[in-house]
């Protein structure tokens, strides 16, 4: 079975529902604390959401020193699939490891609604079970989700297809906008060149279960097992 | 003239200051074992102008008092720098 | 020593001010109360221990003027596993679960500070549910406000909702519904009450009950500084330099540490390296630990040089009385004391010794090897005299309730007066507030907030729970009985509406103060109607919390009784939504309009009269309408259901078209109710307030079966018409009168209503 | 010896400042229309040991380098104050 390490540090408050929703993708997760040295032969690890060390100074700003950090970055480094989502995603941003940064919303409010987000990369391993183009409806529940890079690496990740999610306006509704942080040219997630790392600011795991609803994120969580079930042999000690 | 005020605001003495701990154990485990309080607040810079420096810093007081500093928990200092 | 040779050798510290009466009343005990504490020590009590005495005996701690009111509520129940006196009440669930609940208010805090304020009543509720070993899974919160258009009131409006938000969303607790009323009284005077619902296995329950002679008493989470403390020892000195510096602090919320006590104290209670744990709440050190001695009748001895403190130099009065948050405290066997470090210190935290118990049935504190407080425990918390005061309903009240609008007065069209409804900040949408508040964190959510109750699923299972929190005020203020009974009522229905079962209630009773004989009228009978309520119902009240002296200059606030309701949903797959869904089904009306416009809505936000009846609530037509809703839920007939209240089916009418959370093209409904009360005028039929009424809407083939379980409960149906595709038009007819809303329209009043007053400079926000 | 560091830490030129938008706005809706440009960024100040004040100038700057500034959206200024 496909292991996922779930890394929890002081903070962190999304663990527990990602690690169902990795069960219910046919995986198997376990949680890794931060001041872990080894992600304990883990397939992936997915940095969750919360608030890690209270969001204090920068939100991920004081986590990416935790010691897991360096066993993060050796399973990326080595092609394994790295997923940050929300606090996760910022992790990655401050640790290096995703270009860019995640700063407070435009509206200066922690904003937590529904936002339709458009796939626009599929070759990633949380989109591949995603059709191209799709659009979903994820929830954000962030108060420091407006992502900014220099117009150097803006394009870069333009030339790359690193852009893997947008916020999407409903063209019927005047009143509530699409963006939800105004993040630069409406990123709502954006991965390495090669797909294996990808951070998004959306909660997938929050609507994986269809009894509570709409089931929309489970497929970010069955395209990392079976994005996996290849590789996986391979990558065994 | 033209002026530019460097105010900072922090939290009163005495009080909690949970991002000024948090901060502080970060640099302790970052091998900064030299830092020891650490607080945090906002830096705000506004530009004005005003007929001269005294006028600038008394509309700069007033600025802090209404608007940019909690005086229940904050504390300000203000300094002015002249650009024109 | 004996006890009381203990008691008798106690002196004062060197340096303290002698006990003269000014110092007594500063500490708000009365000529009376001081006398009673001398009798009791057998001589003057030292600066600690009349600390100590004012914190267990004031208002908050003792309940002194409410607590022959409070035991008239029913508390008992087949489900009830722990009820008042606790921290939390306890109610027992399916599978071995239980659910674990209470509210509280931080009014008085959150004027003086919003943000703190509000983020610190967040907190300690949070505390107040965990320390009984149950995870916290939702939050809710009620807030009364001045009017908006009062700068004052913006800014603490604003600073209460982040610093909700900021607390809640730290902690990774979904905040599921709430409620936010504007009123003239409440300006200088807003209420912050927040309720916490937590979830455990009933076999991890645990009770705060200090136990076992030699135990050890330690303190686990922050250290402790000058926060909060009333000053009272400082008040009669001049503000200078010098003393500035120890001036009373303003509680601080470090939501992060919280976190980790949170974590922490659920691993020690699983652990069962722990005899006890409690929080420190009001009054700190103190209150917790001579609650949990008097739980458990045993002493306690305190060596208050041993707490952790932030700030150097304080003194053991300000240790003991201090309300520095994030502070739990645990009793433990000392030989579990290396197992219990280890477990904080996996969480970051520290676990410190600073007492024990003890079997002299005192509470002695000890600083730096002398004794600074002896006092017989049972007498801090069983000994404070208890009042009865006189309650007398006061002449303006009783005209009050005899004011109706001018006969002869012009009133707004009835499309107007619906507008004007929905664009009112009591009754517009609350999208601004709760967008701040994560609701879907734990993804255990099933309807957040935008309903009528928030629904949550039990993790691992397939039922859930839904809650909400209630009070019509102004219904309250014309009637307190009616009013008491209506909270419940409410609370009942929205929890009703989604299909559960009411389970039980904790109350935050918000007042001014019970030394005014129509203020404690108010009380006695807002609380007789609540029991009442839940008598009727059937469902136990499991624990509260009373906030009196809620005044300022411009009087008392309204009498603010307000219930939390949790309910059980037997099915989380079968749920029924507050919004209408599906063009093409059926429209029906439950329940009785007789047109009931005193204490509406409409007379007071329209028509500005605050007066009349209010409605009253018959308790067995609510019960009817709730059975008939958990039933038509369960055999999955309902495609939605929403109850009326404010602003009548008017108001209900709209709100079910503009539906869920997020709606950007809301259907229409197309209603004829021409023969549902023909006698009545159109803005008694649309805008009057009757209670137990729901709309509900069905696929029509089902409409057989709504008839029947209607019948069978004896609840009056009225199909009302159609729900029609969105971008159609609400319209209602009576006889040949169309009234005709666009839905677009109606969408942007109830949805900027709040935003376009608030998007003014957001002063203290930079 | 002891050293307090007051560190300053602003968001980039050019970068959008919502905070300090939002400032100047409710400045001017406060009759405080001589103010033009605001910013809005962190005060933070660490009390620290160091052997002379160049010692500590180069300690805090490697501080902010390694965590208190993020380099791709904050720029930062030091002033040292000597304690004792
Ligand atoms: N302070 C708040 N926090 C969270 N949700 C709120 C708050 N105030 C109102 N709401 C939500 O807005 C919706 C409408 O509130 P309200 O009109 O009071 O409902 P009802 O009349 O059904 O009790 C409810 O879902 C409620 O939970
Ligand atoms: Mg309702």
């Amino acid at each position: 079975m496909i292991r996922v390490a779930v890394v929890v540090y002081p903070g962190t408050n999304c663990e527990h529902e990602t690690v169902r929703a990795v069960e219910l993708a046919g995986g198997s997760a376990s949680l890794v604390w931060h001041r872990a040295t080894s992600l304990g032969g883990a397939d992936a690890v997915i940095l969750p959401g919360g608030f890690s060390y209270g969001d204090y100074l920068r939100s991920g700003a004081i986590a990416r020193f935790s010691p897991i950090t360096e066993a993060i970055r050796r399973h990326a480094a080595d092609g394994g699939p790295v997923v940050g989502i929300c606090n996760g995603f910022q992790i990655l941003c401050e640790a290096g490891l995703l270009p860019g940064a995640l700063t407070r919303n435009a509206g200066l409010r922690f904003t937590s609604r529904p936002a339709n987000v458009i796939v626009h990369r599929t070759e990633t391993v949380v989109t591949r079970d995603y059709a191209p183009g799709a659009r979903l409806c994820l929830p954000v529940a962030n108060g420091e989700g407006r992502f900014v890079a220099d117009s150097k690496t803006l394009a870069r990740l333009r030339d790359n297809a690193q852009i893997v999610f947008t916020y999407a306006a409903d063209p019927a509704d005047n009143l509530i906008p699409g963006n939800p942080s105004g993040a630069l040219e409406d990123i709502a997630g954006i991965c390495n060149p090669g797909g294996t790392v990808v951070g998004c600011m959306p909660h997938p795991e929050r609507v994986a279960d269809p009894l509570v609803s709409s089931g929309e994120g489970a497929p970010f969580f069955t395209s990392l097992i079976t994005s996996l079930v290849g590789a996986a042999p391979a990558r065994l000690p | 003239m033209k002026f530019r005020a460097h105010i900072r605001i922090l939290p009163r003495p005495g009080l909690l200051d949970p991002q000024g701990q948090a901060i502080a154990h970060a640099l302790t485990e970052l091998d900064f074992s030299e830092a020891s309080t650490v607080r945090v607040g906002k830096a705000i810079e506004v530009d004005l102008e005003a007929a001269n420096a005294t006028a600038a810093t008394r509309r700069v007081r007033a600025m802090c008092a209404t608007l940019l500093a909690n005086p229940v928990t904050e504390d300000f200092r203000i300094e002015i720098e002249t650009r024109s | 020593m004996t006890p009381s040779g203990a008691v008798a050798s106690v002196r004062p510290r060197p340096g303290d001010p002698p006990i003269t009466p000014a110092l007594v009343r500063e500490h708000n005990l009365t000529p009376g109360e001081y006398r009673r504490i001398r009798a009791v020590l057998g001589r003057t009590p030292t600066l600690t221990e009349l600390g100590v005495f004012s914190a267990l005996w004031s208002e908050h701690c003792s309940y002194k003027h409410s607590r022959p009111i409070l035991r008239t509520f029913p508390v008992a129940g087949p489900h009830v596993i722990q009820g008042p006196g606790e921290n939390a009440g306890v109610l027992r669930l399916p599978e071995g679960w239980a659910v674990a609940f209470k509210i509280e208010s931080h009014n008085h805090p959150s004027a003086v500070e919003p943000y703190q304020g509000a983020a610190t009543g967040v907190g300690g509720i949070l505390r107040d549910v965990f320390t009984m070993g149950a995870r916290p899974v939702a939050l809710l919160n009620s807030l009364r406000l001045g009017p908006l258009d009062v700068p004052r009131n913006r800014y603490l409006f604003a600073g209460i909702v982040r610093g909700i938000g900021d607390y809640g969303n730290c902690l990774g607790v979904p905040t599921l519904g709430g409620e936010v009323v504007f009123g003239d009284g409440y300006t200088g005077n807003p209420l912050v009450n927040a309720m916490c619902v937590g979830l455990l296995r009933e076999k991890d329950l645990i009770r705060a009950r200090a136990e076992g002679v030699d135990n050890l008493l330690l303190v686990v989470g922050a250290a402790t500084g000058r926060d909060g403390i009333h000053g009272a020892s400082f008040a009669s000195e001049e503000l200078t330099e010098a003393n500035e510096a120890r001036r009373p602090q303003v509680q601080v919320g470090d939501p992060f540490t919280e976190k980790l006590l949170l974590e922490a104290s659920l691993a020690l209670i699983q652990s069962g390296e722990i005899v006890a744990i409690q929080d420190m709440g009001a009054a700190g050190l103190t209150s917790s630990s001579a609650e949990m001695a008097a739980r458990g009748s045993v002493g306690v001895e305190l060596d208050t040089s041993r707490v952790p403190l932030r700030e150097p130099g304080m003194s053991p009065y300000e240790i003991l009385l201090s309300e520095s948050q994030e502070r739990m405290l645990v009793v433990a066997e000392p030989d579990r004391l290396a197992a219990i470090e280890t477990i904080c210190r996996r969480w970051e935290l520290t676990a410190t010794p600073i007492g024990r118990v003890t079997d002299d049935g005192l509470f002695r504190v000890v600083h730096e090897g002398r004794t600074v407080a002896a006092i017989p425990g049972a007498s801090l918390v069983e000994d404070c005299p208890v009042y009865h005061p006189e309650a007398r309903e006061s002449r303006a009240a009783v005209t009050r309730r005899r004011t109706r609008p001018p006969a002869n007065r012009p009133l707004p069209g009835v499309v107007e007066t619906l507008e004007r409804l929905l664009d009112s900040p009591s009754l517009a949408s609350k999208r601004w507030v709760w967008e701040q508040y994560d609701s879907t964190v734990q993804a255990n959510t099933a309807f957040g907030p935008g309903g009528d109750a928030g629904v949550i699923r039990v993790p691992g299972t397939t039922f859930g729970l839904a809650v909400s929190v209630d009070c019509n005020n102004r219904h309250v203020a014309l009637d307190p009985y009616e009013g008491g009974k209506a909270a419940v009522a409410e609370a009942a229905r929205n929890v009703a509406c989604t299909g559960a079962v009411p389970l039980g209630i904790t109350d935050c009773l918000n007042f001014g103060s019970p030394e005014k004989p129509d203020v404690f009228f108010q009380f006695r009978e807002a609380c007789r109607g609540i029991g009442d309520a839940c008598r009727a119902f059937d469902i136990p009240v499991t624990g509260g919390n009373v906030s009196f002296y809620n005044e300022s200059p411009t009087g008392a606030i309204d009498p603010t009784p307000v219930v939390g309701m949790v309910g059980l949903l037997p099915d989380i797959t079968r749920r029924t939504p507050s919004g209408f869904e599906s063009p093409g089904n059926l429209v029906a009306l439950l329940g009785i309009t007789t047109g009931h416009l005193g204490g509406s809505s409409f007379w007071a936000e329209v028509l500005g009269v605050v007066g009349g009846d209010p409605p009253p609530v018959h308790l067995e037509r609510e019960s009817a309408l709730q059975r008939l809703l958990a039933d038509a839920t369960s055999s999955g007939i309902l495609t939605s259901a929403h109850d009326c209240s404010d602003g009548g089916l008017g108001v209900a009418l709209a709100e079910a078209c503009l539906g869920g959370p997020s709606r950007s093209t809301p259907p229409g409904a197309n209603l004829d109710l021409t023969t549902y009360a023909p006698s009545l005028s159109p803005h008694a039929l649309l805008f009057g307030e009757d209670h137990a009424r729901v709309v509900v809407s069905f696929p029509e083939n089902r409409r057989n079966d709504l008839a029947g379980l209607a019948r069978l409960h004896g609840v009056p149906l009225f199909g009302a018409g159609r729900v029609t595709a969105p971008g159609t038009p609400l319209r209602v007819t009576v006889g040949r009168v169309t009234w005709t809303w666009e839905t677009d329209r109606l969408r942007h009043l109830h949805e900027q209503a709040i935003p376009r007053r608030m998007d003014h400079t957001p002063r203290g926000e930079g």
